[in-house]
Protein backbone atom coordinates (compact mmCIF):
# COMPACT_ATOMS: atom_id res chain seq x y z
CA UNK A 1 0.00 0.00 0.00
CA UNK A 2 1.20 3.81 0.50
CA UNK A 3 3.61 4.81 2.76
CA UNK A 4 2.19 7.02 5.15
CA UNK A 5 4.04 10.13 4.66
CA UNK A 6 2.69 11.29 1.12
CA UNK A 7 0.78 13.78 2.33
CA UNK A 8 -1.32 12.39 4.61
CA UNK A 9 -2.20 8.95 2.46
CA UNK A 10 -2.40 6.26 4.98
CA UNK A 11 -2.67 2.69 3.97
CA UNK A 12 -5.90 1.37 3.66
CA UNK A 13 -8.05 -2.04 4.00
CA UNK A 14 -7.93 -4.41 1.00
CA UNK A 15 -11.79 -3.20 -0.04
CA UNK A 16 -10.96 0.59 0.06
CA UNK A 17 -8.53 2.94 -1.53
CA UNK A 18 -7.31 6.49 -0.41
CA UNK A 19 -9.50 9.54 -1.25
CA UNK A 20 -7.19 12.54 -1.67
CA UNK A 21 -10.21 15.49 -1.55
CA UNK A 22 -11.49 13.55 1.71
CA UNK A 23 -7.86 12.93 3.17
CA UNK A 24 -9.19 9.49 4.00
CA UNK A 25 -9.85 5.95 2.86
CA UNK A 26 -13.45 5.12 1.55
CA UNK A 27 -14.79 1.93 0.27
CA UNK A 28 -14.87 0.94 -3.51
CA UNK A 29 -17.71 1.55 -5.85
CA UNK A 30 -18.48 -1.80 -7.47
CA UNK A 31 -17.76 -2.61 -11.23
CA UNK A 32 -20.51 -0.40 -13.14
CA UNK A 33 -20.60 2.34 -11.29
CA UNK A 34 -18.26 5.44 -10.52
CA UNK A 35 -17.30 7.68 -7.60
CA UNK A 36 -19.82 10.47 -7.69
CA UNK A 37 -19.12 11.82 -4.12
CA UNK A 38 -16.38 10.87 -1.81
CA UNK A 39 -17.63 9.21 1.89
CA UNK A 40 -16.89 11.33 5.22
CA UNK A 41 -15.62 10.13 8.28
CA UNK A 42 -18.37 8.63 9.82
CA UNK A 43 -19.69 5.71 7.33
CA UNK A 44 -17.33 5.36 4.98
CA UNK A 45 -19.42 4.93 1.93
CA UNK A 46 -18.90 6.61 -1.28
CA UNK A 47 -21.77 7.86 -2.98
CA UNK A 48 -21.60 5.46 -6.56
CA UNK A 49 -23.75 6.66 -9.48
CA UNK A 50 -24.36 3.89 -12.18
CA UNK A 51 -21.98 4.28 -15.59
CA UNK A 52 -24.09 6.56 -18.39
CA UNK A 53 -25.51 4.84 -21.32
CA UNK A 54 -22.43 4.02 -23.88
CA UNK A 55 -19.81 3.84 -20.82
CA UNK A 56 -18.41 0.83 -18.40
CA UNK A 57 -16.67 0.13 -15.34
CA UNK A 58 -15.06 -3.10 -15.67
CA UNK A 59 -14.04 -3.67 -12.03
CA UNK A 60 -14.65 -1.94 -8.27
CA UNK A 61 -13.09 1.74 -8.49
CA UNK A 62 -12.99 5.49 -7.02
CA UNK A 63 -12.78 6.83 -10.57
CA UNK A 64 -14.89 10.06 -11.44
CA UNK A 65 -15.97 8.90 -14.56
CA UNK A 66 -16.24 5.48 -16.06
CA UNK A 67 -14.94 4.64 -18.86
CA UNK A 68 -16.20 5.30 -22.34
CA UNK A 69 -17.33 1.90 -24.48
CA UNK A 70 -15.47 1.48 -27.80
CA UNK A 71 -17.49 0.73 -30.81
CA UNK A 72 -16.71 -1.55 -33.87
CA UNK A 73 -15.90 -0.06 -36.98
CA UNK A 74 -18.78 -0.96 -39.27
CA UNK A 75 -16.97 -0.02 -42.32
CA UNK A 76 -14.17 -3.29 -42.28
CA UNK A 77 -17.22 -5.67 -41.90
CA UNK A 78 -16.87 -5.74 -37.60
CA UNK A 79 -19.78 -7.32 -36.14
CA UNK A 80 -21.03 -6.82 -32.45
CA UNK A 81 -20.03 -9.99 -30.46
CA UNK A 82 -21.26 -9.05 -27.11
CA UNK A 83 -22.49 -5.09 -26.27
CA UNK A 84 -21.27 -2.61 -24.67
CA UNK A 85 -22.77 -2.93 -20.83
CA UNK A 86 -22.60 -0.96 -17.60
CA UNK A 87 -19.51 -3.39 -16.73
CA UNK A 88 -17.71 -4.69 -19.95
CA UNK A 89 -16.28 -2.69 -22.87
CA UNK A 90 -17.98 -3.50 -26.39
CA UNK A 91 -16.37 -7.03 -27.75
CA UNK A 92 -16.45 -6.89 -31.86
CA UNK A 93 -15.28 -10.00 -34.31
CA UNK A 94 -15.87 -11.04 -37.29
CA UNK A 95 -19.51 -11.86 -39.24
CA UNK A 96 -19.91 -15.54 -39.41
CA UNK A 97 -18.32 -16.49 -43.02
CA UNK A 98 -15.34 -13.87 -42.43
CA UNK A 99 -12.30 -14.25 -40.37
CA UNK A 100 -9.64 -11.50 -39.07
CA UNK A 101 -7.00 -9.89 -40.72
CA UNK A 102 -5.12 -7.98 -37.67
CA UNK A 103 -3.72 -4.85 -38.54
CA UNK A 104 -1.13 -4.55 -35.47
CA UNK A 105 0.73 -6.78 -32.87
CA UNK A 106 -2.44 -7.36 -30.24
CA UNK A 107 -5.07 -7.98 -32.92
CA UNK A 108 -6.86 -5.18 -31.53
CA UNK A 109 -7.10 -3.59 -34.75
CA UNK A 110 -8.87 -5.49 -37.62
CA UNK A 111 -11.04 -5.90 -40.58
CA UNK A 112 -12.98 -8.86 -41.87
CA UNK A 113 -12.77 -10.62 -44.77
CA UNK A 114 -14.88 -12.73 -46.50
CA UNK A 115 -14.17 -16.78 -45.90
CA UNK A 116 -12.35 -18.40 -49.09
CA UNK A 117 -14.96 -20.91 -50.64
CA UNK A 118 -12.73 -23.90 -52.03
CA UNK A 119 -14.71 -24.36 -54.85
CA UNK A 120 -13.40 -27.71 -56.17
CA UNK A 121 -11.67 -28.32 -53.28
CA UNK A 122 -11.66 -30.45 -49.94
CA UNK A 123 -11.40 -28.15 -46.73
CA UNK A 124 -8.26 -29.10 -44.74
CA UNK A 125 -8.94 -26.85 -42.43
CA UNK A 126 -12.30 -24.47 -41.95
CA UNK A 127 -12.23 -21.11 -41.81
CA UNK A 128 -12.55 -19.89 -38.15
CA UNK A 129 -12.32 -16.23 -36.56
CA UNK A 130 -8.41 -15.91 -36.95
CA UNK A 131 -7.70 -17.53 -39.93
CA UNK A 132 -8.89 -18.14 -43.61
CA UNK A 133 -10.48 -21.29 -44.84
CA UNK A 134 -7.50 -23.79 -45.71
CA UNK A 135 -7.90 -25.53 -49.03
CA UNK A 136 -6.78 -28.55 -50.58
CA UNK A 137 -4.29 -28.01 -52.84
CA UNK A 138 -5.25 -30.50 -55.77
CA UNK A 139 -8.92 -30.41 -57.10
CA UNK A 140 -11.57 -32.52 -56.78
CA UNK A 141 -12.44 -35.51 -58.04
CA UNK A 142 -14.62 -34.46 -61.56
CA UNK A 143 -12.84 -31.44 -61.45
CA UNK A 144 -9.45 -30.15 -63.44
CA UNK A 145 -7.04 -26.86 -62.50
CA UNK A 146 -6.94 -23.65 -64.59
CA UNK A 147 -4.63 -21.18 -63.20
CA UNK A 148 -4.82 -21.35 -59.49
CA UNK A 149 -8.63 -22.45 -59.89
CA UNK A 150 -10.22 -25.85 -59.55
CA UNK A 151 -13.04 -26.03 -62.41
CA UNK A 152 -16.20 -28.67 -63.09
CA UNK A 153 -15.33 -30.85 -65.34
CA UNK A 154 -18.68 -30.58 -67.21
CA UNK A 155 -17.16 -27.59 -68.39
CA UNK A 156 -13.97 -28.02 -70.05
CA UNK A 157 -13.90 -27.83 -73.77
CA UNK A 158 -11.55 -30.40 -75.97
CA UNK A 159 -8.07 -28.68 -75.37
CA UNK A 160 -8.42 -28.23 -71.80
CA UNK A 161 -9.63 -31.81 -71.03
CA UNK A 162 -6.98 -32.94 -69.63
CA UNK A 163 -6.80 -36.78 -67.89
CA UNK A 164 -8.34 -36.23 -64.95
CA UNK A 165 -11.51 -35.02 -66.41
CA UNK A 166 -11.45 -37.87 -69.22
CA UNK A 167 -14.28 -39.87 -67.97
CA UNK A 168 -16.35 -36.59 -68.32
CA UNK A 169 -14.98 -34.77 -71.51
CA UNK A 170 -13.87 -37.97 -73.24
CA UNK A 171 -17.15 -39.29 -73.18
CA UNK A 172 -18.55 -36.03 -74.45
CA UNK A 173 -16.77 -36.37 -77.31
CA UNK A 174 -17.54 -40.10 -78.25
CA UNK A 175 -21.20 -39.09 -78.77
CA UNK B 1 -17.25 22.83 -47.37
CA UNK B 2 -15.96 19.44 -46.11
CA UNK B 3 -17.51 17.43 -43.63
CA UNK B 4 -17.28 18.15 -40.15
CA UNK B 5 -17.11 15.81 -37.20
CA UNK B 6 -19.24 15.46 -34.02
CA UNK B 7 -17.54 14.84 -31.01
CA UNK B 8 -18.58 13.66 -27.61
CA UNK B 9 -18.19 16.43 -24.60
CA UNK B 10 -18.85 14.23 -21.65
CA UNK B 11 -18.54 10.86 -21.23
CA UNK B 12 -15.72 9.09 -20.79
CA UNK B 13 -12.36 11.08 -21.12
CA UNK B 14 -14.30 14.37 -22.72
CA UNK B 15 -14.62 16.92 -20.76
CA UNK B 16 -15.72 20.66 -21.20
CA UNK B 17 -14.48 23.45 -18.39
CA UNK B 18 -13.74 26.64 -17.80
CA UNK B 19 -17.46 27.80 -19.55
CA UNK B 20 -15.31 26.49 -23.03
CA UNK B 21 -18.47 24.91 -24.43
CA UNK B 22 -19.40 22.15 -27.17
CA UNK B 23 -22.73 23.24 -29.24
CA UNK B 24 -23.14 22.41 -32.79
CA UNK B 25 -20.28 20.38 -33.55
CA UNK B 26 -18.45 23.36 -32.10
CA UNK B 27 -16.33 24.31 -29.53
CA UNK B 28 -17.54 27.43 -28.39
CA UNK B 29 -14.58 30.63 -27.02
CA UNK B 30 -15.74 32.00 -23.85
CA UNK B 31 -13.31 34.72 -23.58
CA UNK B 32 -11.28 36.64 -26.08
CA UNK B 33 -7.49 35.15 -25.78
CA UNK B 34 -4.79 32.95 -27.14
CA UNK B 35 -5.53 29.34 -27.08
CA UNK B 36 -3.49 26.38 -27.93
CA UNK B 37 -5.79 24.59 -29.97
CA UNK B 38 -5.29 20.90 -31.07
CA UNK B 39 -6.73 17.72 -32.56
CA UNK B 40 -5.85 14.44 -33.94
CA UNK B 41 -7.60 12.19 -36.15
CA UNK B 42 -7.15 8.87 -36.70
CA UNK B 43 -8.10 8.08 -40.46
CA UNK B 44 -7.69 4.52 -41.56
CA UNK B 45 -8.83 2.24 -44.82
CA UNK B 46 -9.92 0.79 -46.77
CA UNK B 47 -13.16 1.18 -46.44
CA UNK B 48 -15.86 -0.54 -49.44
CA UNK B 49 -16.51 2.62 -51.16
CA UNK B 50 -16.11 2.47 -54.84
CA UNK B 51 -13.53 5.31 -54.90
CA UNK B 52 -9.75 4.63 -53.62
CA UNK B 53 -8.53 8.03 -52.05
CA UNK B 54 -4.84 9.05 -52.68
CA UNK B 55 -4.68 11.51 -49.66
CA UNK B 56 -6.57 12.32 -45.95
CA UNK B 57 -6.94 15.89 -44.77
CA UNK B 58 -7.76 17.27 -41.61
CA UNK B 59 -8.70 21.33 -41.17
CA UNK B 60 -9.31 22.98 -37.73
CA UNK B 61 -11.14 26.06 -38.86
CA UNK B 62 -12.61 28.80 -37.32
CA UNK B 63 -16.06 30.65 -37.74
CA UNK B 64 -17.07 33.88 -36.11
CA UNK B 65 -20.04 36.13 -36.54
CA UNK B 66 -17.76 39.18 -37.69
CA UNK B 67 -16.67 37.14 -41.30
CA UNK B 68 -19.24 34.99 -43.16
CA UNK B 69 -17.08 32.54 -44.48
CA UNK B 70 -14.97 29.83 -42.06
CA UNK B 71 -11.36 30.39 -41.71
CA UNK B 72 -8.41 27.13 -41.70
CA UNK B 73 -6.39 27.62 -39.04
CA UNK B 74 -4.20 24.20 -38.96
CA UNK B 75 -4.16 21.90 -41.63
CA UNK B 76 -2.45 18.45 -41.97
CA UNK B 77 -2.66 16.73 -45.27
CA UNK B 78 -1.10 13.37 -46.31
CA UNK B 79 -0.83 11.23 -49.80
CA UNK B 80 -1.44 7.56 -48.97
CA UNK B 81 0.87 5.12 -50.35
CA UNK B 82 -0.67 1.91 -48.77
CA UNK B 83 -1.46 -0.87 -50.73
CA UNK B 84 -4.43 -2.46 -50.84
CA UNK B 85 -5.37 -3.62 -47.45
CA UNK B 86 -5.89 -2.23 -44.21
CA UNK B 87 -3.59 1.15 -43.51
CA UNK B 88 -4.17 3.17 -40.61
CA UNK B 89 -2.90 7.16 -40.38
CA UNK B 90 -2.85 9.48 -37.62
CA UNK B 91 -2.78 13.08 -37.87
CA UNK B 92 -1.84 15.47 -35.18
CA UNK B 93 -2.44 19.31 -35.37
CA UNK B 94 -1.70 21.88 -32.39
CA UNK B 95 -0.56 25.89 -32.40
CA UNK B 96 -1.50 28.83 -30.57
CA UNK B 97 -4.11 31.29 -32.64
CA UNK B 98 -5.90 34.26 -31.24
CA UNK B 99 -9.46 34.05 -31.14
CA UNK B 100 -12.72 36.14 -30.07
CA UNK B 101 -15.48 35.23 -27.23
CA UNK B 102 -18.06 33.41 -29.22
CA UNK B 103 -16.11 32.19 -32.09
CA UNK B 104 -16.65 28.48 -33.07
CA UNK B 105 -14.10 25.51 -33.57
CA UNK B 106 -14.66 22.65 -35.41
CA UNK B 107 -12.46 19.87 -37.40
CA UNK B 108 -13.19 19.15 -40.85
CA UNK B 109 -12.06 15.82 -42.88
CA UNK B 110 -11.66 15.27 -46.21
CA UNK B 111 -14.08 12.09 -45.90
CA UNK B 112 -16.04 11.14 -42.97
CA UNK B 113 -15.80 7.55 -43.92
CA UNK B 114 -12.20 7.43 -43.38
CA UNK B 115 -12.49 8.48 -39.86
CA UNK B 116 -11.69 6.05 -37.14
CA UNK B 117 -14.37 6.61 -34.38
CA UNK B 118 -14.43 3.70 -32.58
CA UNK B 119 -12.10 4.60 -29.80
CA UNK B 120 -11.49 8.03 -27.63
CA UNK B 121 -7.95 7.47 -27.64
CA UNK B 122 -7.81 7.19 -31.38
CA UNK B 123 -9.16 10.71 -32.23
CA UNK B 124 -9.61 13.81 -30.38
CA UNK B 125 -9.88 17.79 -30.21
CA UNK B 126 -9.13 20.36 -27.48
CA UNK B 127 -7.97 23.56 -26.94
CA UNK B 128 -7.19 25.58 -24.03
CA UNK B 129 -6.03 29.30 -22.74
CA UNK B 130 -3.24 30.30 -22.50
CA UNK C 1 0.31 -5.41 -22.03
CA UNK C 2 2.82 -3.59 -24.62
CA UNK C 3 6.21 -3.05 -23.84
CA UNK C 4 6.57 -0.03 -21.69
CA UNK C 5 9.44 2.56 -22.71
CA UNK C 6 12.16 3.78 -20.35
CA UNK C 7 13.09 7.45 -20.03
CA UNK C 8 16.24 9.65 -19.39
CA UNK C 9 14.89 12.45 -16.43
CA UNK C 10 17.61 14.03 -15.42
CA UNK C 11 20.99 14.40 -18.05
CA UNK C 12 20.55 16.60 -21.31
CA UNK C 13 17.53 18.57 -22.11
CA UNK C 14 15.62 16.34 -20.09
CA UNK C 15 14.55 17.71 -16.32
CA UNK C 16 11.55 17.33 -14.11
CA UNK C 17 10.35 20.38 -11.88
CA UNK C 18 7.58 21.35 -9.41
CA UNK C 19 7.11 18.19 -7.98
CA UNK C 20 6.21 16.35 -11.30
CA UNK C 21 8.51 13.38 -10.44
CA UNK C 22 9.76 10.33 -12.49
CA UNK C 23 9.92 6.86 -11.16
CA UNK C 24 9.38 3.63 -12.93
CA UNK C 25 9.17 3.78 -15.80
CA UNK C 26 6.50 6.77 -14.79
CA UNK C 27 5.76 10.47 -14.29
CA UNK C 28 4.14 10.52 -11.64
CA UNK C 29 1.42 13.38 -10.70
CA UNK C 30 2.05 15.71 -7.82
CA UNK C 31 -1.21 17.37 -7.80
CA UNK C 32 -4.41 16.60 -9.22
CA UNK C 33 -5.41 19.31 -12.13
CA UNK C 34 -5.40 19.20 -16.17
CA UNK C 35 -2.72 18.59 -17.93
CA UNK C 36 -1.34 18.72 -21.47
CA UNK C 37 0.83 15.50 -21.91
CA UNK C 38 2.53 14.81 -25.16
CA UNK C 39 5.02 12.39 -26.65
CA UNK C 40 6.48 11.49 -29.56
CA UNK C 41 8.21 8.08 -30.50
CA UNK C 42 10.31 7.72 -33.60
CA UNK C 43 9.93 4.42 -35.35
CA UNK C 44 13.11 2.86 -37.19
CA UNK C 45 13.79 -0.17 -38.62
CA UNK C 46 13.88 -2.38 -41.46
CA UNK C 47 10.48 -4.76 -40.50
CA UNK C 48 11.26 -8.09 -42.01
CA UNK C 49 8.82 -8.49 -44.49
CA UNK C 50 7.80 -12.19 -43.65
CA UNK C 51 6.73 -10.33 -39.86
CA UNK C 52 3.28 -9.53 -40.52
CA UNK C 53 1.52 -7.05 -39.15
CA UNK C 54 3.50 -3.91 -40.72
CA UNK C 55 2.54 -1.27 -38.13
CA UNK C 56 3.97 1.12 -35.29
CA UNK C 57 1.79 1.93 -32.51
CA UNK C 58 2.49 4.44 -29.59
CA UNK C 59 0.06 5.06 -26.49
CA UNK C 60 0.09 7.28 -23.27
CA UNK C 61 -1.39 5.53 -20.61
CA UNK C 62 -2.57 6.16 -17.16
CA UNK C 63 -2.30 4.01 -13.83
CA UNK C 64 -3.77 4.66 -10.88
CA UNK C 65 -4.56 3.63 -7.37
CA UNK C 66 -7.99 4.18 -7.82
CA UNK C 67 -8.69 1.09 -10.59
CA UNK C 68 -6.74 -1.70 -11.18
CA UNK C 69 -6.32 -1.75 -14.78
CA UNK C 70 -4.12 0.87 -17.02
CA UNK C 71 -5.94 3.69 -19.30
CA UNK C 72 -5.13 4.54 -22.05
CA UNK C 73 -5.51 8.15 -22.88
CA UNK C 74 -3.82 8.81 -26.40
CA UNK C 75 -2.78 6.28 -29.62
CA UNK C 76 -1.03 6.98 -32.46
CA UNK C 77 -1.02 3.55 -34.44
CA UNK C 78 0.18 4.06 -38.66
CA UNK C 79 0.64 1.38 -40.75
CA UNK C 80 3.76 1.37 -42.66
CA UNK C 81 3.93 0.78 -46.15
CA UNK C 82 7.74 1.21 -46.69
CA UNK C 83 9.52 -1.94 -48.24
CA UNK C 84 11.69 -3.61 -46.56
CA UNK C 85 14.83 -1.46 -46.55
CA UNK C 86 15.61 0.87 -44.09
CA UNK C 87 12.61 3.05 -43.15
CA UNK C 88 11.91 5.85 -40.07
CA UNK C 89 8.49 6.98 -38.44
CA UNK C 90 7.87 9.56 -35.88
CA UNK C 91 4.45 9.63 -34.28
CA UNK C 92 3.45 12.39 -32.19
CA UNK C 93 0.98 12.58 -29.39
CA UNK C 94 -0.92 15.78 -27.28
CA UNK C 95 -3.53 16.15 -25.34
CA UNK C 96 -5.42 17.75 -22.03
CA UNK C 97 -6.08 15.37 -19.55
CA UNK C 98 -8.27 15.35 -15.93
CA UNK C 99 -5.43 13.71 -13.57
CA UNK C 100 -5.45 12.70 -9.67
CA UNK C 101 -2.75 13.03 -7.85
CA UNK C 102 -0.53 10.01 -7.79
CA UNK C 103 -1.29 9.09 -11.12
CA UNK C 104 1.27 7.69 -13.01
CA UNK C 105 1.94 8.24 -16.89
CA UNK C 106 3.62 6.19 -19.07
CA UNK C 107 4.52 5.61 -22.75
CA UNK C 108 4.14 1.76 -24.66
CA UNK C 109 5.11 1.08 -27.72
CA UNK C 110 3.92 -2.09 -30.06
CA UNK C 111 7.55 -3.14 -30.62
CA UNK C 112 10.46 -1.70 -28.25
CA UNK C 113 13.17 -3.16 -31.25
CA UNK C 114 11.71 -0.50 -33.75
CA UNK C 115 12.33 2.21 -31.30
CA UNK C 116 15.11 4.86 -32.11
CA UNK C 117 16.54 5.52 -28.42
CA UNK C 118 19.47 7.52 -30.18
CA UNK C 119 18.89 11.33 -30.04
CA UNK C 120 16.82 13.01 -27.12
CA UNK C 121 15.51 15.43 -29.73
CA UNK C 122 13.87 12.44 -31.86
CA UNK C 123 11.64 10.24 -29.08
CA UNK C 124 10.44 12.62 -25.93
CA UNK C 125 7.73 12.57 -23.52
CA UNK C 126 5.79 14.63 -21.12
CA UNK C 127 3.55 16.74 -19.41
CA UNK C 128 2.60 20.21 -17.98
CA UNK C 129 -0.24 21.79 -15.66
CA UNK C 130 -2.23 23.97 -17.29
CA UNK D 1 24.33 23.13 -41.47
CA UNK D 2 20.31 22.40 -43.04
CA UNK D 3 18.80 24.92 -44.46
CA UNK D 4 16.78 27.87 -42.02
CA UNK D 5 13.25 28.46 -42.56
CA UNK D 6 12.09 32.08 -43.02
CA UNK D 7 8.77 32.62 -41.49
CA UNK D 8 6.26 35.55 -41.72
CA UNK D 9 5.34 36.95 -37.91
CA UNK D 10 2.52 39.70 -38.46
CA UNK D 11 0.16 39.19 -41.11
CA UNK D 12 -2.38 36.65 -41.57
CA UNK D 13 -2.49 34.30 -38.82
CA UNK D 14 0.63 35.45 -37.22
CA UNK D 15 1.56 37.26 -34.47
CA UNK D 16 3.88 38.02 -31.63
CA UNK D 17 3.40 39.04 -28.39
CA UNK D 18 4.79 39.65 -24.68
CA UNK D 19 8.24 40.57 -26.17
CA UNK D 20 8.55 37.15 -27.54
CA UNK D 21 10.13 38.80 -30.93
CA UNK D 22 10.63 37.43 -34.22
CA UNK D 23 14.20 38.45 -36.43
CA UNK D 24 16.66 37.11 -38.47
CA UNK D 25 14.62 33.59 -39.01
CA UNK D 26 14.03 32.92 -35.45
CA UNK D 27 12.10 33.67 -32.26
CA UNK D 28 13.94 35.64 -29.56
CA UNK D 29 13.58 34.66 -25.92
CA UNK D 30 12.16 37.46 -23.89
CA UNK D 31 12.53 35.90 -20.57
CA UNK D 32 14.15 32.58 -18.89
CA UNK D 33 11.85 29.64 -18.43
CA UNK D 34 10.13 26.89 -19.85
CA UNK D 35 8.17 27.39 -22.80
CA UNK D 36 6.21 25.22 -25.12
CA UNK D 37 7.74 24.70 -28.19
CA UNK D 38 6.22 23.66 -31.59
CA UNK D 39 6.22 23.44 -35.29
CA UNK D 40 4.71 22.30 -38.39
CA UNK D 41 6.04 21.89 -41.32
CA UNK D 42 3.73 20.49 -44.80
CA UNK D 43 6.85 18.95 -47.15
CA UNK D 44 5.62 18.31 -50.85
CA UNK D 45 7.09 16.63 -54.01
CA UNK D 46 8.16 15.71 -56.31
CA UNK D 47 10.08 18.94 -57.69
CA UNK D 48 11.90 19.08 -60.73
CA UNK D 49 15.11 18.36 -59.22
CA UNK D 50 16.89 16.00 -60.16
CA UNK D 51 17.18 13.49 -57.29
CA UNK D 52 14.17 12.35 -55.51
CA UNK D 53 14.48 12.20 -51.92
CA UNK D 54 13.60 9.09 -49.66
CA UNK D 55 13.23 11.29 -46.67
CA UNK D 56 12.03 14.56 -44.96
CA UNK D 57 13.51 16.30 -41.87
CA UNK D 58 12.60 19.01 -39.80
CA UNK D 59 14.47 20.18 -36.67
CA UNK D 60 13.78 23.08 -34.21
CA UNK D 61 17.17 23.97 -33.12
CA UNK D 62 17.92 26.52 -30.36
CA UNK D 63 21.49 29.09 -30.34
CA UNK D 64 22.52 30.87 -27.72
CA UNK D 65 25.30 33.33 -26.69
CA UNK D 66 26.64 30.75 -23.58
CA UNK D 67 27.58 28.29 -26.83
CA UNK D 68 29.28 28.36 -30.23
CA UNK D 69 26.68 25.72 -31.62
CA UNK D 70 23.08 25.23 -32.37
CA UNK D 71 21.28 22.75 -29.98
CA UNK D 72 19.00 20.24 -31.81
CA UNK D 73 15.49 20.46 -29.69
CA UNK D 74 12.89 18.25 -31.58
CA UNK D 75 13.42 16.27 -34.67
CA UNK D 76 10.92 14.68 -37.18
CA UNK D 77 11.95 12.44 -39.77
CA UNK D 78 10.33 10.28 -42.03
CA UNK D 79 11.40 8.22 -45.16
CA UNK D 80 8.66 8.50 -48.14
CA UNK D 81 7.00 5.63 -49.66
CA UNK D 82 4.93 7.59 -52.37
CA UNK D 83 6.42 6.67 -55.79
CA UNK D 84 7.06 8.75 -58.66
CA UNK D 85 3.56 11.15 -58.70
CA UNK D 86 2.77 14.14 -56.44
CA UNK D 87 2.95 13.63 -52.60
CA UNK D 88 2.60 15.64 -49.33
CA UNK D 89 3.52 14.38 -45.80
CA UNK D 90 3.03 16.84 -42.56
CA UNK D 91 5.73 16.68 -39.49
CA UNK D 92 4.36 18.15 -36.66
CA UNK D 93 6.41 18.40 -33.50
CA UNK D 94 6.06 20.09 -29.50
CA UNK D 95 7.92 19.80 -26.22
CA UNK D 96 8.37 21.73 -23.35
CA UNK D 97 12.06 22.81 -23.35
CA UNK D 98 13.81 25.25 -20.52
CA UNK D 99 15.70 28.35 -22.70
CA UNK D 100 17.24 31.51 -21.49
CA UNK D 101 16.85 34.92 -22.26
CA UNK D 102 18.36 35.87 -25.69
CA UNK D 103 17.77 32.36 -26.72
CA UNK D 104 16.89 31.81 -30.79
CA UNK D 105 14.71 28.78 -31.82
CA UNK D 106 14.75 28.49 -35.36
CA UNK D 107 13.33 25.57 -38.01
CA UNK D 108 15.77 23.70 -39.87
CA UNK D 109 14.28 21.01 -42.81
CA UNK D 110 16.08 18.77 -45.35
CA UNK D 111 15.64 20.36 -48.34
CA UNK D 112 13.76 23.78 -48.40
CA UNK D 113 12.39 23.03 -52.14
CA UNK D 114 10.42 20.36 -50.74
CA UNK D 115 8.59 22.80 -48.03
CA UNK D 116 5.12 23.86 -48.68
CA UNK D 117 4.89 27.82 -48.03
CA UNK D 118 2.21 28.56 -50.14
CA UNK D 119 -0.70 28.06 -47.16
CA UNK D 120 -0.09 29.75 -43.58
CA UNK D 121 -2.96 26.88 -41.82
CA UNK D 122 -0.07 24.30 -43.42
CA UNK D 123 3.15 25.39 -42.53
CA UNK D 124 3.49 27.17 -38.51
CA UNK D 125 5.93 27.63 -35.48
CA UNK D 126 5.54 28.95 -32.04
CA UNK D 127 6.31 28.73 -28.81
CA UNK D 128 4.45 30.38 -25.33
CA UNK D 129 5.93 30.14 -21.64
CA UNK D 130 4.44 28.15 -19.39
Amino acid sequence: RHPAGMNGRGPCPDDMNWIETAQQCCRRCPAGTYLSKPCTSSEKNNECVACPTGTFRAQANTLRECQACYECDRQPFQSVLSNCSATNNVVCGCEPGSFRVCLDNLCSEFSCRKCQPCTGRFIQQPCSETQDTVCDSSCKPDFYREGDECRPCHTSTLDTCGKECQQVCGSNNDQ
Amino acid sequence: HLPILQWEDKRGLAFTKNNLSYSSNSLVIPVSGDYYVYAQVTFRGPVESSHKPNSVTEIITKVTDSYPEPTQLLTGTKTLSENGNGWFQPIYLGAVVSLEVGDKLMVNVSDIKLVDYTKEHKTFFGAFLL
